[in-house]
């Protein structure tokens, strides 16, 4: 029982490593040293619904497919308790299909890792690269096609549009604009009172920008926000 | 005259453009490649470009460096025992790939031309277009047209670029893919492993023996779960 | 054993990482770096890799590339005397302009004259010094005035060897544009600057659907998972 106690950051670890149903059946399957050829279905449902309760329960993103495979897993158990005409040699296992992809992905599965161990650029090997010595380095010109110019403008064209959508809702009240105001109100007066940067007449969305702005510009350590005891009027000022 | 072409001079002058092509180049060459940087009455044979890049390679044996071919065409590059000293150059760690990403490379290395779809069927789940996204910008994986299907998804293979980064000739040089299995032969074993009347009792809820022995002392499974998602809920609720 | 220090074996691995390393590098490594590719408790002496660096350089003498030593770093590169048919390399490949440059030649070419800060606007970003000076080297842009507006802003258009280069009589054999909308129309927005007023009214409830295409409806999936989920949470629940 040594891996009895798993800490739960480790848990998570674990759940978040499965790439999806098969690799967690695998898993399962692997953990228990069961022949894939020989699944268990009944147990083999249960654990995985557990580890997918775990995973609700970790609040990780169930994917869609996990639910689907609990469809199929569920299916399959319950055809394995029909009773089957007795010497029917033709009728299908209800696992076949399930354990052919198995199978099939337990080779992907294996032989991406194979893949991860080649030698590779970067890691393994590094390309011997030397300067090119040219007394004379040759300009080429870059060449260009006409109809590259059309597409370029086309290009253009299309995305002046949609900037200038934006531009619309953003015009009105930028957030950008309303910093540089302030700095501007912030030059002719060394200390503005916090208050005097909001102008009540615009409104609600008015004083939500210009507070942002505020807040980009303490950011980016352009003023000093001022406060000498608490309750006491708020100052503001240039940082410089 | 003939006879004399394949055999170079130590300092050979088409061997030494060749040697400092290679290493100037940014992409591996191609023997077209080499022959390219000679003027049209003045290229030399594909013969003689091959007999020169066998010299270096030779002469570059048991050196620092070597010459390989990735693809069709030749670099130099480190040898792979000198990694451990040349990984502290470059101040970033050598990047590491998922393995979502990893097997979605492999799928579609040893399958290709596939579709995300057919990805996707052998995975198991989605394939996110991150993925994707990250396999086309390194330049590993290309489109190469629309499956004739309902829908016309595109298909995808590997380039040239990822011969030479995975330090390949040919696709052929891949780790070998196991073997598969028939589908005829699965269900035939499924059949024979599982007697009609077991199917029965198995799934009934009586223990058994030959799935969880007793004596086996890893059996409690189940309870080790339960007992983590108690830990789990109370870390997270 | 110290006075044989100096003397290196032909291959001794230390002049082999040392060679290496030059390789992989992309800069000039000093004698410093190249200590520092060793672990702490094996660091070879400066005057190790000061003979494994002569060696190194003698062993490369007539060969395609040579060992130089510039600042305090040494390098690799091809030796001069190669450099007319490495030129050649490049030239299958000829450099391609940047997005941007494109973008501002096609702008200047279909809404000339224009100044800078036209361009800027209908770019919606910054044009660098260095695109307008490489499009006026060419010789395909030129200065033609200044307008008339506070700050005198210089116009460009393009020039005769702009037409030559592309084989055009006359501006008016650019290449049409495939308009989605009225040309009149977006040759207004472009060149004047729109006062807010008339963008808003332009723009207000012009959904554009036709540059941001739903999602494809081809995704069976959803239906079948969520009704897949039912089945499972009746086994389950």
């Amino acid at each position: 029982p040594q891996d009895l106690y798993i800490p739960p950051d480790a848990l998570e670890v674990i759940l978040e490593s499965f790439e999806g149903p098969l690799d967690l059946l695998l898993y399962l399957i692997r953990k228990q040293n069961i022949d894939i050829l020989d699944i268990p279905v009944a147990a083999i449902t249960r654990q995985y619904m557990e580890y997918v309760e775990l995973m609700r329960a970790a609040k990780l993103d169930l994917a869609a497919e996990y639910l689907v495979m609990a469809a199929t897993l569920a299916e399959i158990k319950s055809r394995m308790l029909l009773p089957r005409p007795v010497g029917d040699e033709d009728e299908e296992d209800p696992r076949a299909a399930l354990v052919q992809r198995l199978l099939e992905y337990e080779r992907f599965r294996d032989v991406a890792q194979k893949l991860d161990d080649l030698p590779r650029v970067g890691r393994d090997i590094y390309i011997a690269r030397t300067d090119f010595n040219d007394p004379q380095p040759l300009r080429l010109l870059p060449k260009v096609e006409l109809d590259e110019l059309a597409v370029a403008f086309q290009r253009v064209i299309q995305r002046a549009e949609h900037l200038r959508h934006l531009h619309v809702t953003r015009e009105v009240l930028s957030v950008r604009e309303r910093m540089t105001r302030i700095m501007q109100q912030l030059e002719t007066h060394e200390f503005r009172r916090f208050e005097d940067l909001f102008d009540v007449i615009e409104g609600r969305m008015g004083l939500v920008v210009s507070f942002i702005a505020i807040l980009e510009l303490c950011r980016d350590e352009l003023i000093v926000v001022v406060q000498n005891q608490p309750f006491a009027p708020i100052h503001v000022r240039t940082a410089a | 005259m003939r006879e004399q072409e394949p055999v170079l001079q130590e300092h050979s002058e088409l061997k030494n453009i060749v040697e400092a092509a290679l290493f100037a180049a940014e992409q591996p060459l191609t023997i077209r490649n080499l022959k390219s940087l000679f003027p049209l009455d003045a290229q030399p044979t594909t013969e003689q470009i091959g007999a020169a890049l066998k010299q270096l390679e030779s002469e570059y044996d048991n050196r620092g460096i070597e010459l390989r071919r990735v693809g069709k065409g030749y670099r130099f590059q480190s040898r792979e025992k000198y990694a451990p000293w040349l990984r502290r150059i470059n101040e970033g760690r050598p990047p590491r790939y998922s393995r979502a990403m990893l097997e979605t490379l492999a799928i579609i290395a040893y399958r290709q031309p596939v579709t995300r779809g057919d990805i996707e069927e052998i995975r198991g789940v989605g394939v996110s277009v991150d993925i994707m996204r990250s396999l086309l910008n390194r330049g590993w994986v290309k489109e190469i047209g629309h499956r004739d299907v309902p829908g016309h998804p595109a298909l995808f293979d590997t380039t040239a670029e990822f011969l030479a980064y995975f330090n390949l000739r040919s696709l052929s040089e891949l780790p070998p893919l196991k073997q598969k299995r028939e589908p005829a032969e699965v269900a035939r074993e499924l059949n024979l492993r599982l007697p009609l009347e077991t199917a029965a009792t198995e799934e009934l809820g009586e223990p058994h023996e030959s799935e969880y022995p007793a004596a086996n002392p890893d059996a409690p499974h189940s309870a080790e779960i339960i007992q983590l998602a108690h830990i789990s809920q109370q870390d997270h609720g």
